[in-house]
């Protein structure tokens, strides 16, 4: 049963990264992006990822996603409103057929990548199986064999933000950039 | 779900090939983003595909999920810095298409 | 350490030099004279005390460690700056030393802009020749042979003629591509034998198998044979010599092409003796068609600069024909040669030099007469002529007789076609000659030439007593390089034995009539 | 191997004129810088002429003391020596192994030629100083007379012949610069870059046979190889062949320097000179030093057989070359020009049948009479007012009578005429190919039809300048006689060149050849080989008198024509140029070699040198050259347009990269 | 594990190994705390000097002082020797970018404090991807390096060059970062480790072998390619480094480039043997990418990034002789050391006196540098002392490194590829002789642009001085460095 839901999202995801790229409109495509998340995080779920499916709905489709759609409005590039139209345009050009026949074949060379490694179906786990992700053993490896990256992860945000202020910040007249990092 | 670990590593090959098709035919900064994210997914489900196998041969499983909690925290990050640009952009040439930054070549 | 002050001297020069105010050009000049001059009284006195009976052969080497290079597979190859001499270095640091104030001296005349520059990188370029032929380190060899590129770089693009940048490009990238070459033999000639001292290198390449040697040599011959330049190397060089300022000639022709030939001797033949007998009937054919080649192609010019330049290409044929023959009178007159190509050819470059100041024209159809107004410029030009044509007497015939006799032993055919340079030298020669100097002076332009000043001919005395010099008593120097080159030689006449032995007897030449 | 006494002496010889020529330089020198201030002046200058003559005097006694010296010793022993250092030693100085020495020798053979060259320099030395007097350059003009002299006797008294080769290339130079002493006339400096680029060809054939001799004998000394070809018993094939071809090729130097088949052509432009270079060099001295050095190794020559017939052929070919061109010159000095090259044509027949002492004999007499007439000629232009055309002469004997005198008294020994020193040297010539039978006989006859022309011809020469009607123009020129500096040489050379011949009367006469005797411990170890090869030819008594009766018979008939047929003026020339024109241009040319060198020779190298330097050089090497750089250019600007600035063609390259990499690896 | 582990984990080796770090990361956070007082320019200048130069020390510390901690915090992270001159190559390329962006921008130009800020972060980031043990930390770091650089080079949001540069870098970087997450994916899915320790394992070895081992290893070799630039992954290169602020292109040439590399160098376990002839071709390609490219140009600055791609190309024939040859691996670290420590000091001096003409006025082209040597003398013999060292004559540190580097590739017995890559350093002469004739021997038309000479700040006077003293001490006296490395 799961198994069947299984190759059915994946067909959703599959169809929603299609929509991505074939969207007329940027706002089409986040449409679409959604879609792809949510039946990733479904899968994640199936999968036994408690932790990171709720991770996966949280940030990309609560805070990444609003932070495009916002973005989409603030530059009034697609309207609300607009209905859901697929653009085949992207893909007629030549040098969009060659980039096709690359896409596929990673593709290929992906799909044998997976295959070549031989590994063997498994066995459902027990529907009381405690998840893959435990919080628990999240936690010590974030926290243990991982503090250093984890760490690092906050001085990376930092940067991001001082980043996005020098990249976005509207300046008003006569003021100088001092003074303004400290947020 | 009983699936074999081959499919879910289909489904993210399916899923980076179409994020890589996006990123190169796609004219708008903002869906070039999105297809970005589409391929940080993708390896995502890699890892927690491949975790779930490991794990379940009784091997360190964990990696995996804790990679992809750092791809979806960077995969903010980048999001956040990519947005900024194209306002940046926008700003600039009241455009959000790539042809807008082709200015330099050759 | 003697070694180190000569080698050093002019780069202290240059130092003094760019310490001056850019305006004050007397005080420039007068450090860059003072610097060479002494360098050339170190070079003579160090030629002097060379060799002297009851004396050490070689009494002068420095080695200081300079660096270690590190090695997967042998212990690591410690590079040492270590400068040494023996009698063919010290013949091409004494040409060096000497020809240097000359060259000096010679740009009182053309040299007026950028003085300060100028006499850097004059100076820059000096302690560049010199250490390319004091190094007894692969590595370092190879340190100084592509700095003193960069001088004349310089001196071409700044100094030069209409054409400059384009002949200093031709001239940079073309050597730089032979060099890189030789660079990637010595990297593997450092790893094959974890040293790269040469006279370990000496000793022990000899006993690498024949195509090894053969690859290696082929590499070192490439890179000296555009610097020398061999046959169908040679096109940069008549670009270069007729855009160069004279000065920048005279170097050029008087000693840097000589590290070339220099290199053929130490590199090629010394360090690779297996190689050189294989290679050998190559190179003399190479040398002998160059030395036709160049000579037609002389004569054909109607660019004075260029026909000498072009000369150069032949002249410098006969010292590969005498260096490849590997004979003792090839190798005598190989080395004699240098020295001779040196002297005659930049005495010519001085004297195109000094009439280019005057006439701002090289053409030879602009002149004509020019004797009857300028009769010292004649006589020395004409001096210059017969010393570059090999008249016995002055410096060009011994080597060129010696080349061609030691060539003769070697193979008839290249010697004979080698001798044909002998002919058209006069040829071309003598119809520049005529050209310029003999006829009725017709040309108004060339009606009121002055003739040569005091400062010039002083300038051109040092070599014209050179070129009598070597002419009549040119033991005086071959006797200097003597054990040099009968290692040189005992080395190759071992590996030809080896190779011959199986094949025939190899019968001594000297061996005649009379012994029998 | 003989044993030298040490004589430095000796160098005083060659050093004088020597210093001569420097001493006269630096006036030369003085001279130009006195003209700056007085561009008239020639104050310095005038100095010259004495110290040329005097250095030219101190060597010439200085040769008499040799001979004299000589003359003391034992015939066998008659060599002094005088080496003053090892010149080029290649290997170690203790044990060289090859060593050419700066030497000196003076025996008879060199001795003679000293005493030529010293005592005909001299005269000639003298003669120029009134000559040359008032023109720009008569300072250097000794200088380089007194250089000339040097390098000749340094040619004739080196011992090895690398110092030969140095008065060998010295003479050439001298040549040249004498020859283009008036270069501002364009046409004598041609005229000396052609002698010299003639005369190197010949060196380079020299050095060929000196390459061959080292590898023979592993020597240069002269005296060693003759020794070593004197004392060996035998030759293998090889050795013979290799001895040959040296003989060969030295001779081919030989043929650079006197003027011989294919290479004489230098000699009738090197008149282009003023004419005591032409009556010294071109005529006395310079050119017979092929001749000397064939006598100096007459062993080597004698061993290798047929390069003794190629030696007469060429002889003879160059004989008839020469007299015949003669006979059709309008060219006072060109008649005498191709008269030396047809008189050094017989001396090389001469050396062609071994007979070593017969050639010297000639070059002996030559230098009299030749330098007489080439003085006496030049007596006539510098009277003439530099006229040199004979049909604008005649009737100067009563202009110049002490000019006609001598000049007269050298034709006669030119032509031959009965016991004068010509008819002696050039009997003994004939009658010694006659007496080698065979194929000489053959070019007997050749030499006696140039006998024959030779006597036609300078009779011709006589008749047209000093006789018939005064074709001059009266308005303009005004025949007068030399000053008696010009006039007193010509008289004792005239006076030699009557009597020369008693130098070497014929055997019939009874009377001692004295010079072959003289030369007698040179000429032996090649006489003794050719003996021993061919066995001696002696011509019976008879048949000398025989051959000396048709010789003087040929020579007065010839003279007679010859004279008669221009004594009243031109018209016998327009009567053959107008009878024969093809045969009068054919001879006028001489043979049209000179011009078949320019077609067939020259124009092809000149024409070569323009295909490498063009199209070899330029397009095919350099175009590589720079084609490599120009290709580098077009693939930096194809590449330059393939990087579009768009972001999509950037992530295709990229993606196309990643897939290459993966596909590559995966399966590798 | 518990929390007393997690203390454990931290120990007195962890703080050493991390301190670099942690110098920086504090000099960050006080500057940033700076701007919120008006303490002015100078504190701020000292805050970001001593942040750098105490890291600096504490690297040279560790690699002089003895025994370095080696890899601590669970395998995730190592101090080497190796690291620790790596380390100091990143104090000094981004040291050197900060000096000459001291007056590089205008005098009122916005956001200094947040331009310092995130150069301060950059070395972070670096110090992260060279001392990495784990692909994760690998990964934070390659970010922490990567988004203060897309934010640096749009530093100039107001010119649509600069943003466009940070908008082509960011994009392409996230594109990289993507192959980078899915090949590292594919690696853990195929040895079930993240960890290179591990990876390098003999197990680990074989799964790596597997066409999925293969196919991660390649996706994230193609990564770190871009980042180091690497045909045909260099495209981005030319435009971003034209467009950027030139301090920071000297940055991001120097320091991104070789944090790149000394990822590559300590990750080259991944690679089988049997790859190296790809890589050598790669790298035959990149340099004939990068020198063609080169030669095209008019524009020096944009000239110096293709002759970026060029050196990476050079550089990456030593990676290539190490994968071939095992036991030439040291050598071949030793030869990208000092290979990048030279480029360092020549490409920072480069780019950096191109920023100081840029503030005369003067467009990088090769026209407004004719008669250069007339108008400013001592920029112009350290430019041309710059040109030298990247064409690699000797006498200069570029020359060091090349040789370094053919001799890993003739000792691999890559002759061929080390003969096709002299042949292409003769091309590349040809451009870099360009900029000397422009400078010495060539002189300004009437139509040119050309700067109005003012005088240098003391920073950049400063490091111009150093660099060209590295270059020459490199070169004359390699036995330091050799030394050192």
């Amino acid at each position: 049963m799961s198994a069947i839901l299984f190759y059915v999202l994946a067909v959703v995801a599959l169809l929603g990264a299609a929509g991505v790229i074939l969207a007329k409109s940027p706002m089409g495509s986040v449409i679409s992006l959604l879609g792809t998340f949510f039946a990733l995080a479904v899968i994640y779920l199936l999968a036994g990822f408690q932790f990171l499916a709720a991770a996966q709905i949280l940030v990309y489709a609560g805070a990444i996603l609003v932070l495009f759609l916002f973005v989409i409005m603030l530059l009034n590039l697609g309207a609300m409103g607009s209905r859901f139209e697929l653009s085949f345009a992207p893909l007629q050009s030549g040098r969009a057929r060659l980039a096709a026949a690359i896409a596929m074949a990673l593709a290929l060379i992906g799909l044998v990548a997976a295959q070549r490694a031989s590994l063997k179906a498994l066995a459902e786990p027990a529907a009381d199986a405690p998840a893959l992700d435990s919080l628990r053993g999240i936690a010590l490896e974030l926290f243990g064999r991982y503090s250093l990256p984890f760490q690092a992860v906050s001085v990376l945000l930092l940067a991001t933000m001082v980043a996005v202020i020098v990249l976005a910040k509207r300046q008003r007249a006569g003021e100088h950039g001092s003074g303004e990092g400290a947020q | 779900m009983n699936v074999p670990t081959e499919h879910l590593l289909y489904l993210s090959a399916g899923l980076f090939a179409l994020g890589v098709l996006g990123f190169m035919v796609r004219r708008n900064v903002i869906v070039v983003l999105m297809c970005v994210e589409l391929m940080l997914n993708a390896a995502n489900l890699a890892f927690l595909a491949a975790g779930r196998q490991h794990a379940l041969e009784g091997k360190d499983g964990l990696q995996g999920p804790i990679f992809a909690i750092f791809v979806i925290t960077v995969a903010a990050a980048e999001a956040a810095v990519g947005l900024a640009l194209i306002i940046a952009l926008y700003r600039l040439k009241q455009s959000a298409e790539t042809d807008a930054a082709a200015e330099m070549k050759g | 350490m003697e070694l180190v002050l000569l080698t050093f001297l002019p780069l202290v020069g240059a130092l003094l030099v760019l310490c001056t105010p850019r305006a004050s050009e007397g005080l420039q000049r007068g450090i860059a004279l003072a610097t060479t001059l002494a360098v050339a009284v170190l070079g003579v006195k160090l030629f002097m005390g060379y060799g002297v009976p009851g004396g050490d052969a070689t009494p002068y080497s420095f080695s200081v460690p300079w660096f270690s290079l590190p090695s997967a597979y042998a212990a690591p190859t410690a590079v040492h700056f270590s400068l040494g001499m023996d009698g063919v270095s010290l013949l091409m640091v004494a040409l060096t030393a000497v020809l240097m104030p000359v060259v000096i001296l010679s740009t009182w005349g053309h040299v007026e802009k950028r003085v300060k520059e100028f006499m850097v990188w004059m100076l820059v370029m000096q302690t560049g020749m010199l250490g390319t032929f004091l190094a007894t380190d692969l590595v370092l060899f190879y340190f100084f042979w592509e700095v003193s590129l960069i001088p004349l770089y310089f001196l071409v693009g700044i100094w030069g003629g209409e054409r400059r940048l384009y002949a200093t490009i031709k001239f940079f990238l073309y050597t730089l591509a032979g060099s890189l070459l030789m660079m990637i033999a010595i990297i593997a000639i450092l790893f094959d034998r974890g040293t790269s001292d040469l006279s370990a290198l000496i000793a022990q390449l000899g006993d690498a198998s024949t195509e090894k040697q053969l690859w290696y040599f082929a590499a070192f011959a490439l890179a000296f044979g555009i610097k020398v330049p061999i046959l169908p190397f040679h096109t940069w060089l008549p670009d270069a010599h007729t855009q160069a300022p004279t000065s920048g000639s005279v170097v050029l022709a008087g000693v840097l092409l000589k590290m070339g030939t220099y290199g053929l001797l130490r590199f090629c033949i010394q360090m690779l003796p297996d190689a050189a007998v294989v290679a050998a009937p190559w190179m003399m054919a190479l040398g002998a068609i160059g030395i036709l080649y160049g000579a037609l192609l002389a004569w054909a010019q109607t660019d004075v600069k260029r026909l000498i330049a072009c000369s150069s290409v032949s002249h410098l044929g006969y010292v590969v024909l005498g260096l490849f023959a590997l004979t003792p009178a090839g190798l005598n007159g190989g080395m004699l040669q240098m020295v001779n190509h040196g002297i005659s050819t930049g005495l010519l470059f001085l004297l195109v030099g000094m009439i280019y100041e005057r006439r701002h024209s090289r053409a030879l159809d602009a002149f004509g007469g020019v004797a009857t107004v300028m009769p010292v410029f004649a006589m020395f030009w004409v001096f210059t002529v017969l010393s570059s044509v090999g008249l016995p007497g002055l410096n060009g015939f011994v080597g060129e007789y010696l080349i061609l006799l030691g060539a003769f032993e070697a193979s008839p055919l290249w010697s004979v076609i080698g001798l044909t340079g002998v002919i058209f030298g006069a040829v071309y020669l003598l119809m520049a000659t005529r050209k310029m100097l003999f006829g009725a002076c017709t040309n108004p332009e060339n009606q009121h030439l002055s003739d040569i000043n005091a400062r010039e001919i002083g300038l051109m005395i040092p070599l014209v007593v050179l070129a009598v010099w070597l002419g009549v008593r040119p033991n005086d120097f071959m006797h200097k390089i003597e054990p040099s080159l009968a290692t040189i030689h005992r080395s190759v006449a071992d590996a030809k034995q080896a190779r011959t032995a199986a094949v025939e007897p190899l019968a001594p030449v000297t061996e005649g009539v009379a012994t029998r | 191997m003989q044993s030298h006494e040490s004589h430095a002496w000796l160098w005083w010889i060659p050093l004088l004129p020597l210093l001569g020529s420097a001493i006269a330089g630096a006036l030369h020198l003085a001279t130009l810088r006195a003209r700056k201030s007085d561009p008239q002046t020639s104050a310095p200058g005038t100095l010259a002429p004495w110290i040329a003559c005097a250095a030219m005097a101190g060597a010439f006694v200085l040769s008499v003391r040799g001979f004299l010296a000589l003359r003391e010793l034992e015939p066998a022993a008659r060599a002094l020596a005088s080496t003053v250092h090892h010149w080029i030693t290649i290997g170690n100085p203790q044990s060289p192994l090859f060593e050419v020495d700066l030497g000196l020798l003076l025996d008879p053979l060199s001795s003679t030629m000293t005493l030529v060259v010293t005592g005909v320099g001299l005269l000639i030395h003298i003669y120029a100083s009134g000559y040359m007097k008032g023109d720009a350059g008569y300072a250097k003009f000794f200088a380089y007379l007194n250089l000339f002299v040097f390098a000749m006797l340094m040619l004739v008294l080196s011992s090895s012949l690398l110092g030969v080769f140095i008065g060998w290339e010295g003479v050439g130079l001298c040549s040249f610069l004498l020859i283009g002493f008036w270069y501002e006339k364009g046409w004598p400096a041609e005229a000396a870059q052609k002698a010299f680029v003639m005369n190197r060809i010949g060196d380079a054939c020299f050095l060929i046979g000196s390459f061959l001799l080292v590898r023979l004998f592993g020597t240069l000394d002269m005296a060693d190889v003759v020794q070593k070809i004197g004392s060996a018993q035998s030759f293998t094939s090889e050795q013979s062949l290799q001895m040959s071809l040296a003989a060969l090729f030295l001779f081919g130097g030989c043929c650079g320097k006197s003027a011989q088949f294919p290479l004489f052509t230098w000699l009738p432009d090197a008149m282009a000179g003023p004419t005591p270079v032409s009556a010294l060099i071109h005529a006395a001295t310079m050119v017979t030093s092929g001749i000397y050095l064939i006598v100096r190794l007459n062993p080597l020559f004698a061993a290798s057989g047929w390069v003794l017939y190629v030696i007469a052929c060429v002889g003879a070919l160059t004989a008839l070359i020469g007299g015949s061109t003669a006979l059709v010159q309008r060219d006072i000095k060109k008649v005498l020009a191709y008269s030396t090259v047809s008189q050094l044509g017989y001396m090389f027949l001469a050396l062609g049948t071994g007979a070593w002492a017969a050639a010297l004999f000639h070059v002996v007499t030559h230098a009299f009479f030749k330098a007489l007439l080439f003085l006496g000629a030049g007596s006539v232009i510098h009277g003439m007012h530099e006229e040199q055309d004979m049909h604008k002469m005649g009737g100067l004997r009563k202009h110049m009578p002490q000019t006609f005198l001598t000049f007269v008294a050298g034709a006669a020994a030119l032509s031959g005429l009965p016991l004068l020193s010509g008819f002696f040297s050039k009997d003994e010539i004939l009658a010694h190919a006659f007496a080698s039978g065979g194929l000489y006989y053959g070019l007997w006859a050749v030499g006696v039809i140039t006998a024959a022309l030779t006597a036609y011809y300078t009779w011709r020469m006589v008749a047209l300048t000093f006789f018939g009607e005064e074709r001059f123009d009266h308005h303009h020129v005004h025949p007068h006689e030399s000053p008696i500096v010009m006039t007193a040489p010509l008289m004792v050379l005239a006076v030699l060149s009557i009597v020369g011949g008693a130098l070497g009367l014929p055997a019939v006469l009874h009377a001692p050849h004295l010079l072959a005797e003289w030369l007698a411990p040179v000429t032996a170890p090649g006489n003794k080989i050719l003996e021993a090869a061919h066995g001696s030819h002696h011509l019976s008594h008879a048949a000398e008198w025989i051959l000396l009766g048709l010789g003087s018979a040929v020579a007065l008939a010839f003279a007679h024509t010859g004279f008669h047929a221009y004594k009243n003026g031109t018209s016998q020339d327009e009567y053959f140029a107008g009878k024969r024109p093809s045969l009068a241009a054919y001879l006028g040319d001489a043979w049209t070699i000179d011009s078949g060198y320019a077609k067939v020779i020259v124009l092809p190298l000149r024409m070569l040198s323009f295909l490498i330097a063009v199209v070899i050089d330029q397009f095919a090497i350099d175009g590589l050259v720079n084609g490599a750089g120009s290709t580098a250019r077009d693939i930096a600007e194809w590449s330059r347009k393939t990087v579009s600035g768009s972001l999509a063609s950037y992530a295709l390259w990229m993606g196309a990269g990643a897939l290459v990499i993966s596909a590559l690896w995966m399966w590798s | 594990m518990n929390a007393q582990d997690l203390l454990k984990m931290f120990d007195g080796e962890a703080l050493r190994a991390l301190a670099p770090l942690m110098a920086l990361t504090i000099g960050l956070l006080l500057v940033l705390l700076a701007g919120v007082f008006p303490l002015g320019r100078a504190v701020r200048s000292l805050l970001v000097v001593a942040s750098l130069v105490v890291s600096g020390v504490l690297h040279a510390n560790l690699l002089l002082g003895g025994k370095t901690p080696g890899t601590v915090l669970a395998g995730t992270f190592a101090s080497t020797p190796t690291t620790a001159v790596w380390g100091v190559l990143f104090v000094l390329s981004t040291l050197f970018a900060w000096l000459y962006s001291v007056r590089y921008y205008e005098e009122d130009a916005p956001f200094k404090n947040e331009h310092d800020v995130l150069m301060l972060a950059a070395p972070i980031g670096m110090m992260l991807m060279a001392g990495a043990r784990d692909l994760i930390v690998f990964f934070i770091g390659l970010e922490l390096l990567s988004i203060p650089l897309y934010a640096l080079a749009a530093f100039r949001r107001d010119r649509a060059r600069s943003v466009e540069a940070g908008l082509k870098y960011f994009l392409l970087g996230a594109f990289a970062a993507g192959f980078f997450l899915y090949g590292s994916a594919l690696v853990y899915s195929a040895t079930g480790s993240l960890s290179l320790d591990m990876l390098s394992s003999e197990s680990a070895r074989a799964a790596l072998a597997t066409p999925m081992g293969l196919v991660g290893v390649a996706l994230i070799a193609a990564s770190v390619f871009f980042k180091v630039s690497v045909f045909p992954f260099h495209l981005w290169v030319p435009d971003v480094y034209e467009g950027a602020p030139t301090p920071v292109t000297a940055l991001m040439a120097t320091g991104t480039k070789a944090a790149g590399f000394a990822f590559l160098m300590s990750a080259l376990v991944l690679l089988p043997v049997s790859t190296a002839s790809t890589v050598a071709l790669i790298a035959i390609l990149t340099m004939a990418a990068g020198n063609f490219g080169a030669l095209a140009q008019q524009d020096v600055k944009r000239m110096l990034a293709y002759s970026g791609i060029a050196h990476a190309g050079t550089l990456l024939l030593a990676v290539a002789g190490s994968i071939k040859d095992v036991p030439a691996r040291d050598a071949a670290v030793q030869a990208s050391l000092v290979y990048m420590a030279a480029y360092v000091a020549t490409a920072a001096g480069a780019f950096g006196l191109l920023a100081l003409l840029e503030r005369d006025g003067s467009p990088t082209t090769l026209d407004s540098l004719k008669g250069l040597a007339q108008r400013r003398p001592y920029v112009a013999a350290a430019l041309t002392l710059f040109m030298l060292s990247l064409g690699g004559i000797p006498a200069t540190g570029g020359f060091l490194g090349k040789y370094l580097v053919f001799s890993v590739a003739v000792r691999s017995e890559l002759t061929a590829f080390a003969i096709v890559g002299v042949l292409l350093s003769v091309v590349a002469l040809g451009y870099y002789l360009r900029v000397i004739i422009a400078m010495y021997m060539q002189s300004p038309d009437a139509n040119t642009v050309v700067g109005e000479p003012r005088p240098a700040s003391g920073a950049a006077t400063l490091a111009s001085i150093v660099c060209a003293a590295l270059v020459l001490a490199t070169g004359v006296l390699p036995g330091w460095l050799l030394n050192l490395t």
